[in-house]
């Protein structure tokens, strides 16, 4: 008789508008946490160069002729490389610093400032990426 | 149909604690409620429950109070039966685990309360309804006691003897909110009504929109008596725009009342020179109505209640409940500006005639709460009094409904031949079913349990005794019928109108102060709105969750009580408790010592007393001045 | 759930208002209809500047699987006059028993006691009864509870909601004193720690709010893992009792689904500090797994 | 007890050694991300360099540390993050041998790279 209705979409309309910093930070959190798990297998896939560089006569080596040097300095030569770096260092910066307030949050401290605290992540962030940006783009442009 | 030994009809405090009683006897209980319980009214109560638990006290004190509060009007019987049980069963709550406020040595706390000659008035914060509520509830859950909630009760299945104390009810109709479903609900054993209070009668009130008193009117008509009904209390401080209780608390710490001119009233016009803003409840509100009666009210409408002076600290350390109430309710600011307050429509002292085993006179019919009256009130409640009504009553219906034996009851149900009988009413018009007793029809067409009269038993029934299953039966198809028809016609007038009118008179004419030319204007009025609900029709045709129905229902059941407490009013010439008289300003203990009571007497209500029985265990309580 | 993208919701809403009213028979059907184009005429013919100022714009949800119009959902739009005071469940009222008398949602106590009237208003949960009109951007719009589905118009089934209050054992269950009259105690300190907890109303605002309740109906939500809370922090029910609480909330659907999104903290309208009691609760967990380690 | 220690049931242990591995993390992400982009920069890393860092037992233990718990920490969040989004059954238990798989693989290369680097392999 009685039947009822799942709004499916139409449900979710007006959270946007009223995504709170919870919410935000919570999404943000999850982004940046794959990035950096993408981020570390592909890590380590490069540094895996240095296994056949090992191998190398030290004249290659101390030469900077290696797999290894060659590899790693190919990458950094890239100017997308470097802008995908200060992206990492962003994307890290914001993880670590969201993470720390995430940490306070599960010992119940500063709850009361959870929304605060999101914000100075952002802003921090920014701060710390931007006076970063002359370091990492040195050299490419 | 559903079938249970006990069926309670309704989820509030009442209502809960019988069917954990009943439950714990052994009985099968089902709570059938047209709200979940958690959404009862019973958890907007604030102050406290008053019971006799500390050193220094005792029942008997808490006994003379609520006899001298009542103004002699209550029943010995059923206040000491109040006083005695409530310290137990107040405790049997803090035992399920009620998060009660508490003392240093980690014991409940207690505060003292008007009327009070002890400070007994145990309390959780200032949300005691609410955690009472929660706790009974939880406790239920714990039983796995049946809930059909969101059904609503309709009808009563009573067989349909001549004399109503012979009759006998089998169970009831229920409604189900969310599908249309209409059902039956038998009781083995019994059938407790506890739901709840009638301020919807009123346009202004601190009751919920779900209080229409829809136990004491299927009771009323099913031909149980109403008793006591004039007297209705009036609380002095609600804010104006949704009736919003600003607790006492506000006056206690020392706030001031103020009207249009900036004038203390309460002093400067004499009403109160002793407390001032302190008085009782009846005294506070009429000294309002009159200040904005004589044109010294703002916007014609209500006084200020200031507590500023108070200081930011000391208010939001004691009264921080009342600034939002204040903020959400009224859009005011409780530190910055004064709130407007008037009187409102707070508690119905009268209600279903019970006995302090909750029986009515129908047998297998029970209630209890604030529908029913045992009486304990008397004429006027004191605070705090009827959170332990709730409890000590329920519990007891919830008991004997299963079966236990608590003894012969010494108030007496049901009428009997020699009370006396009002004769002399003069009545502007007849009040009761439209056509009368002999052609009752109550909602414009099928026969209802509003028309319940002797022609038709006979063509019913005839002389067999109908089984319960008959009788249940026919009173759903009875609600069957009706219920098709509001929802089929789609013509004619919609509730809300009436509605409206009925309580704008109500408020008008049988407010805190009462005079016959008023009482009479509300009886002509009740009549046209219930001439008018015969055409009345609900525009939703849907089977889903049709409130329109439910309040189209509900209104018959608030036109029934209005004019049972407009009869009352005018019946009874005297200035007792809540009830003020204008030609009558005194008490008459000679004359008035007694129950209106009213019997809906197959659709022409009939008017007679009953004694106060003022012996109690140990000694009369012999009538005095009511005087703080 | 959460990661849809708005032009969607919107498109999808947009449509619904505009669904034009299917064939209708009978004359009830007829004469609100009638009705209803004379209030939207109302709302269309008012000069603007009118509406500024006495009158505000009303949008409410509206969805009956039984009546023919409304069995895809829509917004109807009502003109409320402006009231000082007036809370949107104020406004819901006039515009029920003004324009529409099958306009329907629950309500009752009208002073945020009940729970009845928590809605979606203005993109928020919030209860109808404790949100002052003037609080709000016209034009004011109430939907039902996200993540519920709906009975009718503003009315969601809570059922899910009553089942994950009563999976947490929402009773006392401490011994209790022999003494009919005898107490138990409990320190200041004791009711003090658990009085947010206790003041809940089950609106179910708070689970309706939370992201991770929307995604996974086994997730005990908040509203119910602050019960649990309120039993096992009570120091009147013994410390096996609180064992056996904290069995039910360790789980994979207890406590450590919440990812603190704090939404529930946000819009819980007795201002219960949820995230605070279930981080609390998590601690609680580690600490007692870590005894036996 | 064990049981349900052993189950994913209990989410204490995980949740906890998700928050240890992250208060650990701070301190090294952030010495490994300030050594390397600004210390010694990172276009200027040489095969020679890297070794001679991690013929430090000290930095070299730091680095396999680093490695394990990042590790951990990153397959444990995205675990975490899968079963929120309401993964169960046969597809749960397939993530997470596949999220273990890719895991333990990812620590077993890391560090035999990094014993590589250091010389010790
Ligand atoms: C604002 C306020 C403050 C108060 N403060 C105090 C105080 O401090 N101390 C004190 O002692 N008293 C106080 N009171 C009075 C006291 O709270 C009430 O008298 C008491 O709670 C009534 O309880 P009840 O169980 O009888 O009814 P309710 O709690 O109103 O419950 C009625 C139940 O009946 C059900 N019901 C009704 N009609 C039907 C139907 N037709 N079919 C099915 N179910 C139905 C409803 O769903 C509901 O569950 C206060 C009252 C108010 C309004
Ligand atoms: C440097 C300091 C770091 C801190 C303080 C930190 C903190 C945290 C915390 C507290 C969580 C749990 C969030 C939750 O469950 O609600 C988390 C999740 C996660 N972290 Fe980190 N982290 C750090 C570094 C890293 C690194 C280096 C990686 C990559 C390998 C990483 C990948 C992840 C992932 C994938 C998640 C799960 C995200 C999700 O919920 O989907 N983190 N982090
Ligand atoms: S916790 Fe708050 S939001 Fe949730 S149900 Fe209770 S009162 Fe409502
Ligand atoms: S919103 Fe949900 S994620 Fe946790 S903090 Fe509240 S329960
Ligand atoms: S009407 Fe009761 S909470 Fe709003």
């Amino acid at each position: 008789m009685s039947q009822s209705y799942n709004r499916g979409l139409v449900e979710d309309f007006g959270r946007w508008r009223e995504f709170t910093a919870g919410m935000w930070a919570w999404i943000l959190h999850k982004f940046t946490g794959w990035v950096l798990v993408g981020y570390l297998f592909t890590h380590i896939a490069v540094l895996s160069t240095a296994l056949p560089a090992s191998n190398a006569a030290s004249g290659v080596i101390a030469a900077e002729t290696d797999v290894y040097t060659t590899t790693l300095q190919g990458l950094e030569s890239l100017a997308l490389v470097r802008v995908l770096e200060v992206g990492l260092l962003a994307v890290a910066v914001f993880h670590i610093l969201n993470g720390v307030r995430l940490l306070f949050v599960d010992l119940g401290v500063g709850l009361e400032a959870q929304d605060k605290s999101f914000y100075a992540s952002l802003v921090v962030t920014a701060a710390i990426v931007l006076a970063s940006v002359p370091t990492f783009l040195e050299g490419v442009f | 149909m559903h079938e249970h030994d006990v069926l309670v009809i309704g989820g509030g405090g009442a209502g809960l604690r019988a069917a954990i009683a009943a439950q714990e006897e052994g009985a099968d209980v089902a709570i059938v409620t047209k709200l979940h319980p958690v959404r009862s009214h019973t958890g907007a109560a604030e102050g406290g429950i008053n019971a006799a638990i500390r050193e220094g006290d005792s029942w008997d004190l808490h006994a003379y109070d609520t006899m001298k509060g009542s103004d002699y009007l209550g029943d010995a019987p059923a206040i000491e039966t109040l006083a005695q049980d409530s310290p137990e069963e107040t405790i049997q709550l803090e035992h399920w685990g009620m998060p009660f406020s508490r003392e240093d040595d980690g014991t409940v706390s207690q505060r003292p309360f008007g009327g009070l000659s002890f400070p007994r008035t145990t309390y959780a914060g200032a949300e005691t309804g609410h955690h009472l509520l929660h706790t009974m509830y939880e406790q239920v859950v714990k039983r796995g006691i049946q809930v059909y909630d969101e059904w609503y009760v309709s009808e009563l299945a009573v067989t349909d003897e001549d004399d109503p104390s012979e009759r006998t009810c089998h169970g009831v109709v229920g409604y189900d909110i969310k599908t249309g479903q209409v059902e039956g609900f038998k009781a083995r054993n019994g059938v407790i009504l506890a739901t709840g209070g009638l301020g919807q009668v009123y346009d202004h009130t601190t009751n919920a929109v779900a209080n229409t008193g829809d136990g004491a009117a299927m009771a009323y008509r099913a031909g149980v008596p109403l008793e006591d009904m004039e007297f209705i209390q009036f609380h002095p401080t609600t804010l104006p725009s949704t009736g919003v209780l600003i607790s006492e608390g506000v006056r206690g710490e020392g706030g001031i009342l103020y009207n249009a001119e900036g004038e203390r009233f309460m002093f400067e016009y004499g009403y109160a020179n002793n407390d001032g803003e302190l008085a009782s409840r009846d005294v506070v509100s009429r000294a309002e109505l009159t200040e904005i009666n004589e044109g010294r009210g703002v916007e014609d409408e209500y006084v200020y209640l200031d507590m500023r002076h108070l200081g930011e600290e000391r208010i939001t350390d004691r009264l921080e409940n009342i600034l939002h109430l204040a903020r959400d309710f009224e859009g005011v600011d409780g530190l910055e500006e004064p709130m407007p307050v008037k009187p409102g429509q707070h508690y119905a002292m009268g209600g279903i005639e019970t006995n302090e085993h909750g029986q009515t006179c129908i047998d297998g019919l029970y209630a209890a709460g604030e529908c029913a009256c045992v009486s304990v009130h008397g004429s006027n409640r004191l605070g705090g009094n009827a959170l332990p009504e709730l409890i000590v009553f329920g519990a007891r219906a919830g008991r004997h409904a299963a079966g236990t034996d608590l003894g012969e009851p010494e108030i007496a149900t049901g009428r009997d031949e020699e009370f006396e009988r009002e004769d002399g009413l003069d009545t502007p018009v007849d009040p009761g079913a439209v056509g009368g007793a002999s052609d009752a029809v109550a909602d414009g067409g099928e026969r209802t349990d509003g028309s319940r009269s002797s022609s038709d038993a006979r063509s019913d029934g005839g002389t067999a005794v109908a089984s319960a299953d008959d009788v249940v039966q026919r009173a759903v198809e009875n609600q069957r019928t009706r219920i098709d028809r509001l929802l089929n016609e789609d013509s004619g007038v919609q509730q809300a109108e009436l509605r409206e009118k009925l309580q704008k008179s109500m408020t008008q004419n049988v407010n805190v102060f009462r005079n016959e030319e008023g009482l009479k204007t509300a009886l002509e009025d009740i009549r046209e709105v219930r001439e008018r609900y015969e055409d009345v029709y609900v525009d939703d045709p849907s089977r889903t969750f049709n409130t329109d129905l439910i309040h189209t229902i509900e209104m018959q059941n608030l036109l029934d009580l209005a004019e049972a407490i407009t009869l009352g009013a005018l019946a009874r010439d005297e200035f007792r408790g809540a009830h003020w008289r204008q030609e009558h300003q005194e008490r008459k203990d000679d004359e008035w010592l007694k129950h209106t009571m009213l019997a809906w007497n197959d659709g022409s209500p009939e008017l007679y007393y009953k004694p106060v029985i003022l012996e109690g265990e140990e000694d009369t309580y012999e009538p005095k001045v009511r005087s703080y | 759930m959460s990661t849809q993208i708005q032009e969607e919701s919107e498109e999808a809403t947009e449509t619904e208002t505009e669904t034009a009213p299917v064939e209708r028979e009978s004359p009830g059907d007829r004469r609100r209809e009638a009705k209803r184009t004379a209030s939207d005429q109302r709302v269309a013919s008012e000069p603007v500047g009118e509406i500024e100022g006495d009158t505000f714009r009303l949008k409410v949800f509206r969805y009956d699987p039984e009546v023919e119009g409304k069995m895809e959902p829509r917004f109807d739009d009502f003109t409320v006059p402006r009231e000082k005071g007036m809370t949107v469940l104020d406004a819901l009222i006039y515009a029920r028993d003004h324009y529409d008398t099958t306009l329907t949602f629950r309500h009752s106590c009208r002073q945020a006691v009940c729970g009845s009237d928590a809605f979606f208003i203005n993109g928020r949960q919030r209860l109808g009864c404790q949100t002052q009109i003037s609080d709000l951007d016209g034009p004011v719009r109430v939907e039902p509870l996200p993540h519920q589905d709906v009975v009718k118009d503003l009315v969601v089934d809570m059922e899910h909601f009553y089942d994950q209050m009563h999976a947490v054992e929402p009773f006392f269950q401490g011994d209790t004193p022999d003494g009919d009259l005898e107490e138990q105690r409990q320190s200041r300190e004791n009711r003090e720690k658990i009085k947010m907890s206790t003041r809940c109303i089950w609106c179910g605002a708070c689970m309706s709010s939370c992201n991770i309740a929307a995604g996974d109906n086994e997730y005990l939500g908040p509203a119910a893992i602050n019960k649990a809370y309120r039993f096992a922090m009570d120091d009147r029910e013994e410390d096996e009792l609180k064992e056996h609480r904290m069995k039910i909330l360790d789980q994979e659907h207890g406590v450590w689904r919440c990812q603190t999104q704090f939404s529930c903290t946000n819009v819980c309208p007795k201002d219960i500090p949820l995230t605070e009691h279930i981080q609390e609760l998590k601690r609680e967990a580690v600490k007692q797994n870590l005894k036996f380690w | 007890m064990a049981e349900r220690y052993s189950s994913f049931r209990s989410g204490s242990r995980s949740w906890l050694f998700q928050r240890v591995t992250a208060a650990f993390l701070v301190v090294v992400l952030a010495f490994h991300f300030f050594l390397l982009h600004f210390v010694n920069h990172a276009s200027e890393v040489t095969f020679a360099g890297t070794s001679a860092r991690m013929e430090q037992w000290g930095y070299l233990l730091t680095m396999v540390l680093f490695l394990l718990t990042a590790t951990f920490h990153g397959v444990n969040g995205v675990y975490a993050a899968l079963l929120n989004q309401g993964l169960t059954g046969t597809k749960k238990r397939a993530v997470k041998g596949v999220l273990a798989i890719a895991g333990l693989a990812l620590a077993a290369q890391g560090t035999y790279v990094a014993l590589v680097m250091s010389g010790v392999m």
